[in-house]
């Protein structure tokens, strides 16, 4: 059987990360091409909403990363996010979602490097956990059962 | 409960509020119905006992009341609570409403946020200790076994939104399941979509929630999506020192921060 | 039905060489709403962007996909192209197919799936955009400056040459500053005065300045290029149109001891009085809370010698209003923290003063007249001790941070005094030495070298007085901690500089942000220092971070030189990537509930509220109105509000979806 | 039809030992924590006695909380479609209360009025009804009052009455009644005579408004503003009385769609929620809670009887006890039809 390839989907925010993996390609750093990436203003627009979302499709893992702290374009942006990751991973815990499988990070415009070994990382991480196949899926999508056809 | 609704009716009498919000007798001798007393006679039916948990304030916003002019809404601390959140949020303006505060048969009228306040400030602050350990066995399950809980318990829900009705910080007049362009919530009550609904509405609550209890007691599936609240007010507390409706200049724990927010997850 | 174009570059072998842009292509043309696919060799080219334009105008597109190289790269390229075509740029996006994609991983199936999927999500996205116009907003072309020190005084005169209308406004009775009180200036030791004083009477007689001295701000209203700004004319005493400052008044006044704030406390001024003698304007003011008539309702000696009769005991403050297109703030620092240290014992001992007493000591126009002189007996002192770091540096004490001008005032200081008391003996107690500038290190090395002032590298512990002598104590660190104790006539203490004690009011009248210790806050440490969060607002000088007069002049001008560039223009013209809050028509209004939490999640202050009204007039509701000109488009407000009731222009919720979705 | 034998309880099992192997699924009510649902039991002794009613209604078995009507999934402009499959399983629902076998007669005349409904139609003629009569109500049971009773049969294909711990009297009602029984035949006894003891173990539910009567007149009320109002002052807009209700039928499409492909779905909708009668324009006919109130009342106990000649309401009294605010739709309806005298 072929290895398991996780869907990995990330959100991140323009000036930093988005930046980073330019940096990246620019670096010409080869990583795991198993990441998709949205790309959003800032980490403060990201609403906790799309990371639930992303699992509803399929995706084993998802990614949200933005700028250092005090780096934000926005100069608070990520600071508002964080708060909000703060609350939001800890209600997905008491839920019992695998949190393993959301990491969030801060990648600055000149960490290509980090960027690559993070999502690296992050495939390698989800590849141990396996598909999330306890994670119900948005009806509709790719996830569901096959339709019982007339 | 006399004094309940002697006060009832000062006030209803002397013209300081057009409604008194309180409880009535229901159908059953362990249900009590919300009461709109307008007048002294409509004030005799007022009555407060153990069961009357249900948080009235959550009619403050609603047109039909507020045409009636100036209320007074009976209440325990949550109640009072809410007054506060509701001013925060800019809903409810100082001296339009007059807090019953009922305690140990007594009965306080707040006419002011500023005596709301006080009031709560002698008052117990955070989760009781009884929901505190509930959150604490909860959280003490493995997450597996966390999951297969609430996959359970979501499975359940009807998606008839009594949990948003009853809440009175769920006063949205279109709420986030309403907007279809993009669908955030699937309108259906499978799996994920029950999932996304109760995650949601309690990060929507997260900082502003004041512990009621009303969305759980008003669940017809009995589920206890108010630990959902309580765990994400407890950690406002711990992460942020935030407490929802104790202060009317208290800000909202989502909208500021400390650049030195400590967490241990961010790679 | 949209119609979509998407054209797949293969940027030379840089994606061709690794993703099958053909493959994607194809792929890209199966997707649902695609009505023209291709792939060429270099899209960016003059021939590729014409295969684009011609496309758009051929298969009447709705939306352009370009999948190339990031979007940080060529977006705006490939948007101006679409708009020669006729297609609004906004309707155009790019999918990284490069630095995402072919650059960082191996040629493959797998590298071109991604490939189709990154074009699959901007394709979906691209349906959902809307056709936007950049925003427009006019400009009052005058700047208000606040604060006549030399940061305020460089940035008006800087802005009023470059030729557009400015307002000073400062709250002494004169402009000048602290600078006007320094005697002679590191590292040139050129006399302060003599080069401040020619820029001051600049202002007082530029054409395009107006100046508001002994005033101050009392609100600020609007947003960029559109401010309306209060200023509280406070009243003088004395109508300036008459007074010609010839200063009999002050001569005559019978309140005579009152404590000079410019000398410092050490010397006296009148209760009508000028700050000192070059002031500008020179004109006196009336000392209210000091003069006899206001005390005891007796007295009017100022009025009668007046020759002008330009006395007026019954003027009042006087409300101005203003329209300003930008704002400079320049209102400086204070150097009161001096209690940090009681052990040193300042304001209890005459002979220990500050730096800025000192500074007063030394000057030409100081109580001594430039003589060294200590307080308590006027001697010339022949012993002397400069402690560095009073209050800097100390976060267990003082403040953290460092004041960074007094290594080198202190240096200065040790100087001056060789130079007026050639038998006179120089200490510095210092905890490190900072002189990082041009001719800084050199400048103290002289100190040191030619001036023989003697260093200590350690603290003070305390100082006491014995036999009209201070005994202060200390250690020296460099030879083992070995105790240290000086025999001083005089101790002069490097206090440290801190936000104006009123800097938090400054800053919420100005709704700006500011640090823990009430510094103002610039936009961005490293690539906007001289603008701040609130659009249309600049900073400049101390009142950011303690800085020396040539750093406070040079962010002076980057300020001026920013609001010129912003006056240079009839209105501003920006991206429309900003928030937006939805309409409907009644009887929603909108879906906002007005509960502005969004508010203090704006850093910009963008979020204004608006009041719906019937046709009665009556108020229906409050809700949230993001202003264009100044929201930054960072999409805080969107994430974090409730109903979804603001969206992101550029990256709506309905496009951010889509594009997930298509995953 | 009817025929009436003595079962024993304790056959009980024998007997859905014999659904099961001729197929049949089998729902009753079954004891989960602190309430009672509709889930398959796997012994006998799991199907719950003693409780007046479970919270939730057995609708969902022949109208589930959301459907899917059909799949699609796009190539280009060319749309894939596919429609499950109409077939439903065979089904039993045992031990549901008179007024739940009631109730499917109201949903039958919903979903076939006009063009039939065919998952509906093909869920319940797989559908064996065998309810049990009701030897308790409560306070809010009102079923006499809507034209049924604690031993209706209406609506069932066979009525189990508890004569006493251990004997039930059958009463076997329609063809698919007899072809359960039939499954084990040997259980059931001849009723000699005891058919006449039913009455005496039912339940004494007592009427409180003549629903026929009612229905006639009610339309003169539509106008009575301040009646509607103040009975809905404390409504919340909810929908939990439609949701757990066994006549309320209303549904909403929702296309739902990830890439691709996607799916048609019905969703369970209430007249309560502002929603449900927004226009796109922003309008709203029923703008504000009372007129949903009216509508709820208006819809149950006049347009439906009027229009399709079924009750719309079977007066179990789930939506009063579900209700977070002790709308009690028996006394608002009495009090409503006191204003005729």
């Amino acid at each position: 059987m072929a290895e398991f390839e996780p869907k990995i989907i990330a959100f991140v925010c323009n000036w930093c990360t988005y930046a980073g993996a330019d940096l990246t390609g620019t670096s010409r750093i080869h990583y795991a091409p198993n990441v998709r990436v949205v790309r959003l203003p800032c980490t403060g627009r990201i609403d906790f909403m799309l990371i639930l979302q992303a699992f509803g499709q399929g995706a084993d893992g998802v990614i949200v990363s933005g700028c250092h702290p005090g780096d934000c374009h926005y100069t608070a942006g990520n600071f508002h996010a964080r708060r909000r990751w703060m609350l939001f991973r800890r209600l997905l815990d008491f839920v019992g979602i695998d949190v393993r499988r959301v990491t969030f990070s801060w990648v600055s415009a000149a960490e290509g490097a980090k960027w690559a070994e993070l999502v690296n990382s992050v495939v390698a991480d989800v590849r141990t956990l396996g598909p999330y196949e306890e994670f119900p899926q948005r009806l509709g999508g790719p996830g569901q059962k096959p339709l019982e056809v007339a | 409960m006399e004094l309940l609704r002697d006060k009832a009716k000062s006030l209803l009498t002397g013209g300081a509020v057009q409604v008194v919000i309180g409880y009535a007798a229901g159908s059953a001798t362990d249900r009590f119905r919300p009461h709109f007393a307008r007048s002294a006679d409509d004030a005799d039916r007022l009555i407060f006992g153990e069961g009357c948990r249900q948080n009235l304030a959550v009619y403050l916003l609603k047109p039909e009341v507020r045409a009636m002019g100036k209320a007074a809404v009976v209440g325990g601390p949550t109640t009072l609570r809410t007054l506060l959140q509701y001013a925060v949020e800019n809903q409810i303006a100082d001296g339009l409403v007059v807090a019953l505060a009922l305690e140990d048969g007594r009965v306080e009228e707040l006419t002011s946020f500023a005596a709301v306040e006080e009031y709560l400030a002698q008052r117990p602050h955070g989760l009781s200790d009884g929901d505190r350990a509930e959150l604490e066995q909860h959280a003490a399950r493995s997450q597996k076994d966390r999951w297969a809980y609430w996959s359970a318990e979501l499975a359940r829900c009807i998606r008839c939104y009594a949990c948003r009705a009853a809440c009175p910080l769920c006063y949205c007049e279109q709420c986030i399941t309403e907007n279809n362009q993009p669908q955030w919530v699937p309108v259906a009550s499978d799996a994920f979509g029950n999932l996304e609904w109760n995650v949601v509405r309690a990060m929507h609550l997260a900082g502003r929630c004041v512990n009621c209890g009303s969305c759980a007691a008003a669940c017809p599936e009995n589920i206890r999506i108010d630990l959902l609240n309580q765990v994400l007010a407890q950690e406002a507390m711990t992460q942020f020192g935030a407490e929802a409706g104790y202060s009317v200049r208290k800000e909202y724990a989502l909208s500021v921060f400390k650049p030195d927010d400590k967490e241990t997850f961010i790679r | 039905m949209p119609r979509i174009g998407v054209f797949i570059c293969h940027c030379g072998e840089n994606i061709g060489a690794t993703v099958d842009c053909e493959v994607v292509a194809q792929a890209a043309g199966r997707l649902p709403g695609v009505a023209h696919a291709v792939d060429y060799k270099y899209m960016c080219s003059d021939p590729g962007q014409s295969l684009i334009k011609e496309a758009i105008r051929e298969k009447r597109l709705t939306g352009v996909v370009v999948g190339a190289c990031s979007p940080r790269m060529h977006e705006p390229t490939f948007r101006r192209a679409c708009a020669e075509a006729g297609l609004n740029p906004f309707l155009c996006e790019m999918a990284n197919l490069r630095e995402h994609c072919s650059w960082v991983h191996e040629k493959g199936e797998v590298t071109t799936q991604k490939a189709i999927d990154l074009v699959r999500m901007l394709v979906e996205k691209v349906k959902r955009n809307r056709p936007l116009t950049p925003i427009r907003v006019p400009i009052t072309k005058r700047a208000l400056v606040l604060g006549g020190g030399i940061a305020g005084i460089q940035a008006a005169l800087d802005i009023a040459n470059a030729g557009h209308k400015v307002v000073l406004v400062e709250r002494d009775p004169s402009i000048g500053g602290h600078m006007a009180q320094l005697s002679e200036t590191f590292p040139t030791l050129d006399c302060s005065q003599c080069i401040l004083t020619p820029r001051m009477v600049e202002v007082a007689q530029h054409p395009d300045i107006t100046l508001y001295t002994y005033s101050e701000l009392e609100s600020l209203d609007g947003f960029i290029g559109n401010f309306r700004a209060t200023i509280r004319k406070k009243a003088r005493s004395v109508d300036e149109s008459l007074c010609t400052g010839c200063g009999a008044c002050i001569q005559k006044c019978a309140q005579k001891k009152i404590p000079s704030e410019f000398n410092a406390g050490l010397g006296r001024r009148t209760a009508i009085y000028v700050p000192f003698p070059q002031a500008v304007p020179n004109k006196p003011v009336i000392d209210r809370a000091r003069c006899t008539y206001y005390k005891s309702g007796r007295c009017k000696l100022c009025e009668k010698v007046c020759p002008t009769k330009a006395i007026r005991f019954d003027q009042e403050d006087e409300l101005v209003t203003i329209d300003v297109g930008a704002v400079v703030v320049a209102t400086g620092y204070d150097v009161k923290a001096t209690s940090f240290f009681p052990e040193y014992g300042y304001g209890e001992y005459k002979d220990v003063i500050t730096g800025l007493q000192f500074e007063r000591l030394a000057s030409a126009s100081g109580p001594t007249l430039g003589e060294i002189r200590r307080p308590s007996d006027n001697e010339v002192p022949k012993k002397i001790v400069f402690i560095a770091c009073a209050g800097s540096r100390d976060p267990a004490k003082g403040i953290h941070y460092c004041s960074k001008i007094c290594c080198m005032y202190t240096a200065k200081h040790a100087m001056l005094y060789s130079h007026k008391v050639h038998d006179g003996e120089a200490y510095v107690f210092y905890m490190d030495i900072r002189a990082g500038g041009k001719m800084y290190e050199e400048f103290v090395r002289r100190a040191v070298e030619e001036d023989h002032v003697r260093y200590v590298r350690g603290r003070v512990s305390r100082i006491y007085p014995k036999n009209g002598k201070l005994i202060v104590k200390g250690v020296d660190t460099l030879l083992n901690s070995r105790p240290v104790e000086v025999e001083a006539d005089l101790v002069v203490l490097a206090t440290a500089m801190t936000a104006q004690p009123d800097a938090e009011d400054l800053a919420q009248k100005l709704k700006v942000s500011y640090d823990g210790d009430k510094f103002l806050n610039e936009a961005h440490p490293k690539l906007r220092p001289v603008e701040m969060n609130t659009a249309g607002i600049f900073v400049a000088g101390a009142c950011q971070a303690p800085k020396d007069i040539p750093e406070t002049v040079a962010q002076a001008s980057g300020a001026a030189s920013k609001v010129a560039g912003m006056f240079s223009r009839d209105e501003l013209s920006r991206e429309p990537v900003v928030a937006v809050v939805n309409r409907q028509p009644p009887p929603v209004w909108s879906t906002c509930v007005g509960c502005f939490l969004c508010e203090t999640a704006c850093a910009y202050q963008a979020i204004e509220r608006e009041e719906i009204r019937g046709r009665d007039g009556g108020l229906i509701r409050t809700i949230a109105k993001v202003n264009e000109s100044v929201c930054q488009g960072c999409g805080t407000c969107v994430a974090l509000c409730r109903s979804k009731s603001i969206d992101l222009q550029g990256y709506t919720n309905e496009q951010v979806y889509a594009e997930l979705l298509a995953l | 039809m009817s025929e009436s034998s003595i079962l024993q309880r304790a056959s009980l099992g024998a007997w859905l030992e014999a659904m099961g192997r001729a197929g049949q699924r089998v729902l009753a009510p079954v004891r989960e924590a602190d309430r009672v649902v509709f889930a398959t039991p796997s012994a006998p002794d799991q199907i719950a006695t003693g409780f007046v009613q479970t919270p939730a209604s057995a609708k969902a078995v022949v109208f589930p909380p959301y459907d899917e009507m059909l799949r699609f999934r796009a190539n280009g402009e060319d749309v894939h479609v596919e429609e499950p499959s109409i077939a439903a399983e065979p089904t039993v629902l045992f031990g549901v209360r008179p007024c739940d076998a009631a109730s499917f007669a109201t949903l039958r005349a919903v979903f076939t009025w006009d063009s039939p409904d065919a998952w509906f139609e093909a869920r319940m003629a797989s559908l064996t009804v065998i309810s049990v009569s009701c030897t308790q109500c409560d306070e809010y049971c009102f079923c006499t009052s809507v034209g049924g009773g604690p031993g209706s049969t209406q609506g069932s294909d066979i009525l189990l009455t508890p004569l006493d711990d251990r004997r039930w009297l059958a009463e076997v009602l329609t063809e698919k009644g007899q072809a359960a029984a039939a499954l084990a035949p040997q259980l059931f006894a001849p009723a000699n005579g005891e058919a006449a003891n039913k009455e005496k173990v039912l339940a004494h539910v007592p009427v409180r408004f003549e629903a026929k009567e009612f229905a006639q007149w009610l339309p003169s009320l539509f106008d009575r503003t301040d009646v509607w109002k103040e009975q809905s002052l404390r409504c919340l807009g909810c929908g939990a009385c439609a949701f757990v209700c066994p006549t309320c039928s209303c549904f909403d499409i929702q296309d739902e769609r990830v890439r691709d492909q996607g799916t048609r779905l019905r969703c369970w909708d209430s007249c309560g929620f502002r929603l449900f009668t927004l226009h796109a324009s922003g309008h709203n006919p029923r703008h504000v809670q009372s007129e949903r109130w009216r509508q709820r009342v208006m819809h149950k106990f006049s347009y439906q009887p009027e229009r399709l000649g079924v009750t719309g309401c079977v007066g179990c009294g789930r939506c009063s006890r579900a209700c977070p605010v002790d709308m009690n739709l028996g006394e608002h309806v009495r009090m409503l039809s006191e204003m005729s005298v």
